[in-house]
């Protein structure tokens, strides 16, 4: 087998984090803090290294796609399931996001956990989870995706549930687990289905025979891009599966970010972008991705206007974001979807990091009521979470303006009504976004002492590197009519054969006008509260949750929905194995197996008599009956 | 407290890898064993060749007659004193008429008899004795196979008159023991 | 046939002479190297330089006392030095004297029984020679020698296992079980002996070798400091003879073995450039071999006086955790090496 | 070759009853060495020379001195055997003579093919086909076979261990 | 050429003593012995069967029976060993109490 250097390259990528995590893993308790941090930040340099070569090469033009098959995985009827890895220009950006963004926050994790009785086992969990996200967006089948699909589940789990003493953040960690064991559900039942329809789990070889066998929206079609879609509505956190996400935040906030901001959260979009072959043949699905998507940007966005937990109002922020994202690939804009991935990754690490070194400096203080004025104490983490809030807010010439800017274009172009909501919720982002700024650094301090804990370099690194990314990253993708979109131009031969979109584009004058009239309407908000700040905090930090009206206390309170979850999906099923199990289990199986049991015993009572414990009768009779058996066989068998 | 300059200090130190393989240490250990095996062999063919005695050997003891074949001793009993073993009896008897060819004096020893093993052949009778009658030799004292046969009475100790002893070569320790 | 018959046979008897004589010698030759090591002339006294001391023993061993103890098991006591003698005389059966000769056309090889499983007939005979010590203890009916009879057994049947893989390594050199064939195969020039390509597996042989031959430093069946003979306490005469001369025979059965496996048997090396006829060649070579033998037992009385004896546990710690793991690693790096080779 | 086989099996059968009979263990042990031989023997006489070795070399080499150092070691030299009523022996042997009878009835009377299946390959014992077949076919067992080897070991070496491990 | 049916009488002989051994006999050691004898009665005939078919897989099987008798022998003698610790006696009625 004669590889080329990519290939090795690949197929050395996904292992160099999980020798990392083999290393720390077993022999982390014994090594120093900076051994661990060596190993652990190390394999992901590596692989950010490597990643960054294969970027090279195909921007270079050596390749378009590169394929290594490791091992024949599962042998099946027809061929076998390889365990065979496949870079794309797809793949490709979500690598470099993966382990750039990974090894960033690797290093933050350094200073962040310094300490920690854990921080072997933190790195090692860390690594681990680079090593199946790795695996998921290099598969080039579903089984292999969806092994690394499992695997990022239960490092988000582990990491969920960090700090296992804590009995709540078990029940959140065991929370994640079970909402995408149900997502899990809808991918393996759409995998099934696949396997069923196309007899193979091979991304080419079912995509060829989607796209040949053709047939927009027939039911099959329809069914597996649902199902698929659950699976994605699980991982990434949209209705009716998006409560895990904020309950997540129980885990150390170097987690939050990159897992449940920055990337495993993506999957779902990275899922529906791999299988954009088959969205794009079942429109229907679309419109539900899209309603799903446009929905759960607008639901988190509300409700993230009345936390006050920091992480939990980034969470809910994470929800909504992922929502546009969604909203995008609904509009079959696959590109635009992913660029938010991209630029929301650089963001949303950057604020979750900057909160971490809040929450960090504060000695673990998590509460935004207790924060405030920190802007003159922590001037730098200041600084990066505006970058941040502006980044998100879609300010011109920060990332997210492009990117938001771009999936708003094409919502409008498909939908108007839908562009409507995601633009309320836009501004509603901006709002909840400066109110959190203005919560934890505007104003006056509230409770909280002055001895700060210090950040040291390997904390502010990242947060300057992601600041620069969050500011710059926009430029990859500036708006069509500019012609400078060169991720468009970049992942166009994994999207050529888009053919959902042949209406045409919306002229330059009212694309400029849409996007100057959102830049104001967002703009007026910032304004707003900015200049009555003080009015607002006040306001809201003296009303107590009992006394708000019912328009505010509803989204405060989440709407709900874990508590309806609870009562119309828990309970039912709690009662229904109650009475399983006292009639069905304790009367009828244990009765009967007791009865049975019962039987053999009494009947072993009597039999026993039989066992004097005397081997020469045992012996006896069994000669006598070998004996038997042969004179039976003489007389007979002649 | 160093009783030769042969001393070596044990010491109960880890082995080198060297050390544990051993075989280093057998291989010096043949050679010594194969150096021997071409030395000069310190067997004597005994019967054949006999080794020389010091001249101050102390061997069985002889009582001595003078020139003329009287006995020397007079049984004056300074030897059974002097003997640390306690090794030596005699009975004292006064000579009769007629025997002065075989005693020198008018006393002599009637029994002299020497337990060979309890005499330690130390020589102190030889110098007490102040007749020059008992003299330590060269010989042994050979093996019996009963206990009283090691009583030597005077048939085994004085010399016989046709056979007399030279004991004029052996030398004398230089001072008292 | 009938010539080939009547060759075995003369065979069979010499070389149970030739075992029988060198046996018997090397009694001597034990008490004349074991005073020389230690500057003393030994036996010189029976014939000339003591020659005919070993017959001086024999005479002495008949004509002494036979003594069965009272406790003892008559038969088993009789019984158990014959079992050691004539185990010990069996494993000569398979060991090449010397290349074929050729008479009258005929070709006569200087091997009673070139069997192919020949190593494994000598592991057998091995396992079984100690039966004889084990009898031998046990029905003298003395904890002294039933100490030394289990002593012996267990020590014996952990050192067959070490020697056994050793001899694994070189059956897979040579790729056949038959001594002959192994002989054989070190022909021509000196660095074919095994000794050059499995060093390692010559010193685990050798050490074995001396477990099994219970003798010095692994002598602890009948160390007389511990318990006075050992198995052999209770014998006396002829018995204890036999006892004692069959351990002079598997001396010589392993010096043998060990210079056919590893010092190329009856080959002389670079001889076959000489173009000496054949039968001259053997001649020279049996010779050859006799002299490597010679010099094996002389290398086991120079090791006798050499080594001071290992203690138990020392003894079993050797056999188990170091010659056998040694001798798992060299036969798996042989393996290796084959397996690269190829 | 015949000549042989009648003194082996005859040898075989008379050592074996003596190990049945034998008042002592170790007299037993010894009956039973033999029996190995006269087996060995036939092995020998069935060309199956290296089986024949190996089975000297476990059973008579390796598992009976085994039995003799456990006699030894727990000096079980004189019987203690409870003396069984006369019917009960009479029992005994009759009824192992009836499994024999019924046996050898059974083999008498059924119709197996006893000739040879195939011409006879005098290569079929030898070290190199029992090798090969064994490292091909049988890999399988003969690696479990090791891990029992193991259980076996480590089990011996635990119970035979005084007190607490 | 000895017939087959010969080698089987003489297992079957061999079995059958072995067996018989079992019956009569008290002491552990010898039923030990006698149930090695039923081994071996099997094992030549497995020989026999394998030079009479030509076949060498028999022999194969030859090998795997020594093999798990070995492992018998060293795990039965090391219990009789265990059990004789506790009573001094190799006597198997004495042990009745292992069928609970």
């Amino acid at each position: 087998m004669n590889l080329t250097f990519a290939q090795i390259a690949l197929a050395a990528l996904p292992f160099l984090p999980l020798a990392g995590f083999a290393v720390n893993g077993l022999w982390g308790r014994r090594f120093k803090e900076t051994t661990i941090g060596i190993v652990g930040c190390g394999s992901i340099l590596l692989s950010f290294l490597l990643s960054v070569f294969l970027f090279m090469a195909n921007l270079s033009g050596s390749f378009a796609t590169v394929q290594v098959r490791l091992f024949d995985w599962i042998p099946v009827a027809n061929g076998s399931i390889g365990f065979s890895l496949m870079a794309d220009p797809l793949s490709l950006i979500m690598l470099l996001v993966i382990t750039g963004v990974g090894l960033l926050i690797h290093l933050y994790s350094v200073g962040y956990m310094h300490g920690d009785a854990g921080f072997a086992r933190f790195f090692a969990y860390l690594n681990l989870f680079i090593f199946f996200m790795l695996l998921l967006v290099l598969a080039d089948n579903f089984l292999l995706l969806f092994a690394g699909w499992e695997g990022v589940g239960l490092c988000s789990f582990l990491l969920i549930g960090f700090w296992f003493t804590n009995e709540s953040y078990n029940a959140a960690a065991k929370k994640a687990f079970v909402m995408n064991r149900i997502g899990d559900l809808g991918f393996l039942l759409g995998m099934f289905l696949i396997v069923f329809t196309y007899g193979s789990l091979n991304f080419d070889q079912v995509f060829t025979a989607a796209a040949t066998a053709g047939g927009a929206n027939n039911a099959t079609i329809i069914a597996i891009t649902l199902l698929l879609f659950w699976g994605a509505c699980g991982k990434s956190a949209q209705i009716p599966l998006y409560t895990w996400l904020p309950d997540a935040m129980a885990g150390p906030t170097p987690v939050s970010a990159l897992i449940h901001a920055a990337t495993m959260v993506t999957a779902g979009i990275y899922l529906v972008a791999r299988c954009h072959v088959l969205f794009s043949l079942a429109p229907f699905t679309l419109s539900v991705v899209l309603a799903v998507g446009v929905a759960t940007a607008l639901l988190a966005a509300t409700i993230a206007l009345f936390q006050t937990d920091i992480k939990k109002v980034l969470a809910y922020s994470t929800v909504s974001q992922l929502g546009y994202m969604f909203a995008a690939l609904g509009t079959g804009a696959y590109v635009a979807g992913l660029f938010h991935v991209v630029t929301h990754a650089f963001f949303k690490a950057l604020l979750f990091l900057g909160a971490g070194a809040v929450i960090h400096a504060l000695h673990h203080e998590q509460d935004l009521r207790n924060m405030g004025g920190l802007r003159t104490e922590l001037p730098f983490v200041y600084r990066i979470f505006l970058v941040g809030t502006l980044a998100i807010s879609g300010i011109p010439v920060f990332s997210g303006f492009f990117s938001k800017d771009e999936i708003l274009m094409n919502v409008f172009q498909h939908h108007t009504v839908a562009w409507g909501l995601l633009f309320i919720g836009a501004l509603l982002t901006t709002f909840y976004m400066f109110r959190l700024l203005a919560l934890a650094f505007w104003g006056e301090k509230r409770g909280h002492h002055a001895n700060y804990v210090p950040m040291n370099t390997t904390m502010k690194l990242p947060l300057a590197v992601l600041a620069f990314l969050s500011f710059a990253g926009g430029f990859a993708g500036l708006p069509e009519f500019t012609g400078l979109n060169w991720l468009h131009h970049y992942l166009s031969p994994v999207f050529s054969d888009v053919t959902l979109h042949n209406e045409p584009h919306l002229s330059i004058g009212v694309e400029l006008g849409l996007m100057a009239f959102t830049v104001l309407a967002i703009a007026g908000v910032i304004w707003f509260y900015a200049s009555r700040f003080k009015h607002l905090q006040t306001r809201e930090l003296n009303q107590l949750n009992g006394e708000l009206p019912w328009y505010k206390k509803l989204p405060a309170n989440k709407y709900y929905v874990d508590e309806w979850y609870n009562r119309l999906l828990v309970q039912p099923i709690n009662r229904l194995s109650d009475f399983l199990y006292r009639v069905a289990d304790t009367l009828i199986i244990d009765g009967l197996v007791n009865r049975i049991g019962g039987m053999v015993l009494s009947a072993g009572n009597r039999a026993r008599k039989l066992q004097s414990g005397d081997i020469g009768i045992y012996l006896y009779v069994m000669l006598a009956g070998a004996s038997g058996l042969f004179l039976l066989y003489v007389l007979l068998g002649s | 407290m160093r009783l030769t300059n042969r001393y070596k200090v044990v010491s109960d130190k880890k082995m080198t890898f060297a050390e544990k393989l051993y075989l280093p240490a057998i291989a010096t250990g043949l050679g010594i064993t194969i150096r021997h095996f071409f030395k000069q062999k310190v067997t004597i063919s005994y019967p054949e060749v006999k080794r020389e005695y010091a001249p101050v050997f102390r061997g069985r003891h002889v009582l001595k007659r003078d020139e003329n074949g009287a006995e020397r001793c007079t049984a004056c009993g300074l030897c059974a004193l002097a003997c640390p073993a306690e090794a030596i009896t005699m009975l004292a008897a006064e000579r009769k008429r007629g025997e002065e060819q075989l005693y020198r004096e008018e006393k002599y020893a009637e029994k002299y008899e020497i337990n060979m093993l309890r005499c330690i052949f130390c020589g102190l009778c030889e110098e007490a004795c102040p007749k020059e009658a008992i003299f330590l030799t060269d010989t042994h004292v050979t093996a019996e196979f009963h206990r009283d046969d090691f009583i030597y009475g005077k048939k085994q100790l004085v010399e016989p008159v046709d056979n007399r002893i030279d004991v004029s070569k052996r030398g004398k320790p230089s001072g008292r023991l | 046939m009938l010539p080939y018959i009547v060759f075995k046979l003369i065979l069979v008897l010499v070389i149970l002479g030739l075992t029988l004589l060198i046996a018997t010698y090397s009694t001597y030759a034990e008490r004349k190297i074991a005073a020389f090591m230690q500057d003393r002339l030994g036996p010189d006294r029976a014939g000339k330089f003591g020659l005919l001391q070993p017959i001086a023993d024999a005479v002495k061993f008949f004509t002494k006392e036979d003594f069965i103890p009272a406790g003892a098991d008559r038969v088993l006591f009789t019984l158990a030095p014959a079992i050691a003698m004539s185990t010990a005389l069996m494993a000569s059966v398979v060991i090449p004297f010397g290349n074929s000769l050729i008479l009258n056309g005929m070709e006569f090889p200087l091997q009673v029984a070139n069997l192919n499983i020949g190593v494994l007939y000598i592991s057998g005979v091995v396992s079984i020679g100690v039966y004889g010590i084990m009898l031998g203890g046990w029905a003298s009916n003395n904890k002294y020698s039933l100490l030394g009879s289990i002593r012996a057994a267990s020590q014996m049947i952990s050192y067959e296992i070490g020697m056994g893989i050793a001899m694994v390594a070189i059956i897979m050199m040579s790729g056949s079980m038959s001594l002959h064939d192994i002989v054989q195969q070190q022909a021509g020039p000196i660095w074919k002996w095994n000794i050059f390509v499995q060093p390692l597996g010559f010193i685990i042989f050798c050490t074995c070798a001396f477990a099994e031959c219970n003798r010095t430093p692994f002598d602890l069946p009948e160390c007389e400091q511990e318990l006075v003979g050992g198995y052999h306490t209770e014998y006396s005469s002829m018995k204890l003879g036999l006892f004692l001369f069959a351990e002079y025979v598997n001396m010589f059965v392993s010096s043998a073995l060990m210079s056919a496996m590893y010092f190329g048997g009856y080959n002389i090396p670079w001889i076959e450039h000489l173009n000496l006829p054949h039968n001259v060649e053997t001649a020279l070579g049996s010779a050859f071999f006799f002299i490597k033998i010679f010099f094996f037992i002389a290398f086991f009385m120079f090791i006798r006086w050499t080594i001071p004896r290992f203690r138990y546990d020392q003894l079993m710690h050797l056999g188990w955790r170091i010659l056998m793991p040694l001798a798992i690693v060299n036969m798996l790096l042989t393996g290796i090496i084959l397996l690269l080779i190829q | 070759m015949e000549i042989a086989f009648y003194v082996l099996a005859v040898s075989a059968i008379l050592s074996a009853l003596a190990v049945v009979f034998a008042k002592s263990p170790v007299y037993s042990v010894l009956w039973l060495i033999l029996t190995f031989f006269t087996i060995a023997g036939q092995y020998v006489l069935l060309n199956a020379q290296f089986l024949a070795a190996v089975h000297v070399i476990v059973y008579a080499g390796a598992i009976m001195v085994l039995f003799l150092f456990v006699i030894m070691l727990l000096n079980l030299n004189i019987a203690t055997e409870p003396v069984k009523p006369v019917y009960m022996r009479a029992y005994e042997i009759v009824g192992g003579c009836v499994l024999c009878l019924t046996m050898v009835a059974a083999i008498h009377t059924s119709s197996f093919e006893f000739t040879p299946v195939n011409a006879y390959d005098n290569s079929i014992g030898t070290i190199e086909k029992l090798g090969v077949t064994l490292y091909n076919n049988y890999i399988f067992i003969f690696e479990v076979s090791s891990l029992l080897f193991l259980a076996a070991m480590i089990g011996a070496v635990i119970l035979a261990k005084k007190g607490d491990i | 050429m000895i017939p087959l049916e010969h080698y089987l009488y003489l297992s079957i002989i061999l079995f059958c003593i072995g067996a018989m051994g079992v019956l009569l006999r008290r002491n552990m050691i010898i039923l030990f012995m006698c149930i090695e004898l039923m081994l071996n009665s099997a094992n030549l005939l497995l020989v026999a069967l394998s030079k009479f078919h030509s076949d060498n897989s028999a022999q194969i099987f030859v090998f795997f029976v020594m093999l798990v008798s070995a492992a018998e022998v060293s795990v039965g003698l090391a219990i009789l060993v265990m059990l004789y610790r506790n009573k001094p006696s190799t006597q198997i009625d004495l042990w009745k109490k292992l069928k609970e």
